[in-house]
């Protein structure tokens, strides 16, 4: 797949980083990406589910392009939701749709999160691209 | 591949028994292990052993994997929307009588058993009614073949049919695509107990039909203590807990508990962990193997036994017929069935006697027990041949 | 036996974890296996794997013998009249829950549990409750500890108590003596979960004086699939058949069955008969080990890691009193527990977080989960130092 | 131990097998040694539990001396059985009590059967012994 340059730059950065305990602290440099969801709009249908940890995901649409706003209790969390924020704010709909998680995989992210943490990125990714089909 | 190459993958195969090769007839009661799975179990111990599931560090997240994989084998291999993991095939009827149907089945509900059954597909049941109330109806077995005729009329009104695949005793596979047609005419659900059918022909579950199916991995060149039961979204949909604590649940308080909406409901406690890696092996293994080739040449070494004991005046309970499994279960007129099989084995050549779990059909069968040698894909016509021979040396002995 | 050698023992300690040695402080979620466990279980399916029981051939004659020896050897050392196998600690209690409790508790009849059991030793009796209504009573924590005085209270017209003999979370080793001695001035029955207790020490069973006592091979060296409920014979009479299938059996017939009157009536199918061998060669090899004094340096090493996180602001749970667990339950202000250990597991370490299947006792000390560093007999001082030092490499990257 | 003639008769007649198939079939030869047990006497009191095959034994003494009869529907066992006349009949009650299975260890035997086989062996063994006990 052809990569947009903001997730080509993502996976170049990530590729580079040997250590993993490195690579989760650059994860967790992304959090400060994120566009902030009030905990005042947290609920049920923006809750992530199968996640350990607390997590909320929101997309809206303004002038074509996509808004992804996000929180999340632990920092690698919100590290992802960064990662997912850069993939998609600014894209219209049609881009976010032609989006495939492959890119977290060429990132060589997921191999560095347990199942459950890169389920919940999956979880994540879809929940965006359910929520862009009904907002379309 | 050659059959000696088969005897070289299971270390067991080069054993000596009192002298001799060994030659293991015992399959229906378990199979031996190629080396592959002996060395899966291994590593796995030696490199990612840790527990699973809600687990952060490298080797959780590698044990997890490790067991997950084996469920999606499962499902990939079978074709089945659901795969709960127990103990074995016994754990999973219980599971089906305790999960699916206490909460299904109450009062005067019929469930509908074979006289061929294994005890594990009685025992669940009788203990069942005791409890609840429930009626059993089995279906008589005529000339070691399921009765169709009573089959039909046993299904008015009922609820569950419980059926065996391949029967362990008589190696006869039933017509289960008939059985499960006319059960599903009818809106009856059915369970197939698979022990002895998946190590001889990889079943397409949802094509079949069937509600559930059980069955062992130490039976298909797995190891002990770990099994399955498949079951279809709808009636896994249908089943409630039933062991508690562990993994099953997703919130406990005082007040009471909330479960898991996946397999992981029906699987309490640390799983069998390093026995999913090696069932893993072993289905990887098998999904390898020309399963129907192997079959035709077991079902040929077992015919040629079939034959060579009625020509000496033994009775001979099995049919072999081409669907059949090639299991060859034996009387001597004279001589008891444990006088026999211990001169097989002071010739190295390992059958089971007994009941085989299955007393009403020695009640039907009008026996207390039988000699049963059972092959398996290790198992060529030398095995066979070797047989004969003990035989001979058993009837000469004995004359 | 000198630290270093004890690492040679165990053949996954020598495995690099994102590219650093492996530091191992998972154990209350499993322990290790040293390479006497593993050969033990290869050494089985390579040469003596068949089916246990009514067998007559040498192989099966061998693994009955391998299964059965396991047995013994629970007996002999934990002086026990009753050791039934069962596939872990949760399987142990269930069968309690169903083979003792449905037979002799009804309607009302009132069990006590604590706050600071385990999942497994909760769901199954909020289950009986939900299906014959029993009634459940908590015995509170206070401050880490059991409330003895409510636990005094809660014994009225009691019928069973379930106490965890050291607690998985906090490494709190409870009063047990005390606890077993006051339920039977009231001639309550006692179930001991054990599962956290038996890999520090040798429990004489009958002295204790618990009618049940529960436990897991996996926790104490021994492989997965595999676990006991140890019984004294006044209590065992007491229990009916929970499982059917299989070896439990003395007959069957269309109208009913009869049941195996000694451990096997519990033992339902093919047992766990690989597991068996390997749980034997872990309980001997356990049987080696100077308990006592490996316990003395894992609680020294656990108290260092514990004063180090306190030093550096961090909220330590563990009271690691002489008799504890060398267990250390730990939460940051501000590091979410996943993040914490993900960033240790980069170092190598592993440990666990989450609510450790005991969110009862998370919900009293008003917290949803811990980081949990565990440690067994192959850790030492210098294990408490990589976790110290990884602790520091955490904060530092969070500040 | 010190065995009587009879008994270390046998034990030099068993050890000097090698091949476990003339184990067998010498132990199958000793069923000519025991007393017959008539069908009409096998009752529930005589029958030996826990045998996979049908046995009984019973016990009498006749002028002080012991006599074993016996029966089985598997040869093996009526052998166990011919080689247990041998080691009883005739001897005092006294004699009989101050007997230890372990001569059939020492015959290799035991070993040469399957557990549940060497069980009823000794099943058969202490059912003499405690009928002797009662008879005295
Ligand atoms: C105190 C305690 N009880 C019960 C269990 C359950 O043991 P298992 O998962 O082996 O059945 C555990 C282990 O997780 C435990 O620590
Ligand atoms: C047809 C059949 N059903 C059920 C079983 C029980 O299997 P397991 O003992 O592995 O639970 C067996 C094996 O003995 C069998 O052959």
């Amino acid at each position: 797949m052809n990569w947009s340059p903001a997730i080509q730059g993502l996976i170049e950065e990530f590729q580079e980083i040997e250590s993993k305990f490195e690579k989760l602290e650059t994860l967790m440099d992304f959090a400060d990406e994120l566009v902030p969801l009030p905990v005042e709009d947290w609920n049920e249908s923006n809750l992530v589910r199968g996640c350990q940890s607390i997590a909320h995901i929101e997309v809206e649409l303004a002038n074509d392009e996509v808004i992804l706003k996000s929180a999340a209790d632990a920092r690698m969390v919100e590290g992802l939701q960064g990662i997912l924020t850069i993939a998609v704010n600014g894209n219209t709909p049609d881009k976010v749709l032609e989006l495939t998680p492959d890119f977290a995989e060429e990132m060589g992210l997921l191999n560095t999160l347990t199942p459950s943490r890169s389920n919940g990125f999956r979880t994540m990714f879809d929940m965006i691209q359910n929520r862009v089909k009904e907002l379309k | 591949m050659g059959d000696y190459m088969m005897k070289d993958v299971f270390p067991i195969l080069s054993r000596e028994v009192n002298g001799h090769r060994l030659v293991y007839l015992d399959n229906a009661a378990t199979t031996q292990k190629p080396q592959v799975v002996i060395d899966a179990m291994a590593d796995f111990y030696s490199t990612s052993n840790a527990n699973v599931h809600r687990a952060v560090h490298t080797l959780a997240g590698e044990a997890t994997e490790g067991y997950e994989a084996c469920r999606i084998t499962l499902k990939s291999m079978y074709n089945a929307p659901r795969a709960i993991i127990t103990s074995g095939t016994t754990e999973a009827i219980n599971l089906v009588a305790h999960a699916w149907g206490r909460a299904n089945l109450s009062k005067g509900d019929v469930v509908v058993l074979t006289e061929m059954e294994h005890h594990s597909d009685i025992v669940p049941w009788q203990m069942l009614c005791d409890s609840i109330g429930i009626e059993l109806r089995y279906v008589p077995v005529q000339d070691g073949e399921l009765d169709m005729d009573a089959f039909a009329v046993s299904l008015e009104g009922a609820s569950l049919v419980c059926v065996v695949h391949t029967s362990n005793v008589l190696g006869v596979r039933n017509p289960v695509e008939k059985v499960i047609s006319m059960a599903k005419e009818n809106g009856i659900r059915v369970l197939l107990d698979a022990a002895q059918a998946v190590p001889h022909e990889t079943i397409d579950f949802l094509e079949l039909g069937a509600d559930f199916m059980a069955f062992s991995a130490h039976k298909m060149c797995g190891p002990t203590g770990i099994g399955a039961l498949l079951v279809n979204e709808e009636t896994f949909a249908e089943m409630e807990p039933f062991m508690g604590g562990g993994d099953m649940i997703e919130t406990v308080t005082l007040e009471g508990s909330t479960y898991q909406s996946n397999e992981h409901r029906f699987e309490a406690g640390t799983p069998r962990i390093a026995e999913a890696v090696g069932w893993n092996a072993a289905l990887n293994w098998l999904g390898e193997q020309d399963l129907s080739s192997h079959h035709k040449r077991m079902l040929s070494a077992a015919r040629s036994v079939s034959n060579a004991l009625k020509e000496r005046g033994i009775t001979v309970y099995s049919r072999l017929g081409d669907g059949d499994a090639a299991v060859v279960s034996f009387n001597h007129p004279t001589i008891h069935p444990e006088d026999f099989a211990r001169l097989l084995d002071a010739q190295g050549i390992a059958v089971r006697t007994g009941h085989h779990c299955a007393q009403p059909l020695m009640a039907r069968l009008g026996i207390t027990g039988t000699i049963r040698a059972s092959f398996y894909l290790y198992n060529d016509q030398d095995d066979a041949d070797a047989l004969i021979a003990g035989v001979d040396k058993v009837l000469e002995a004995m004359a």
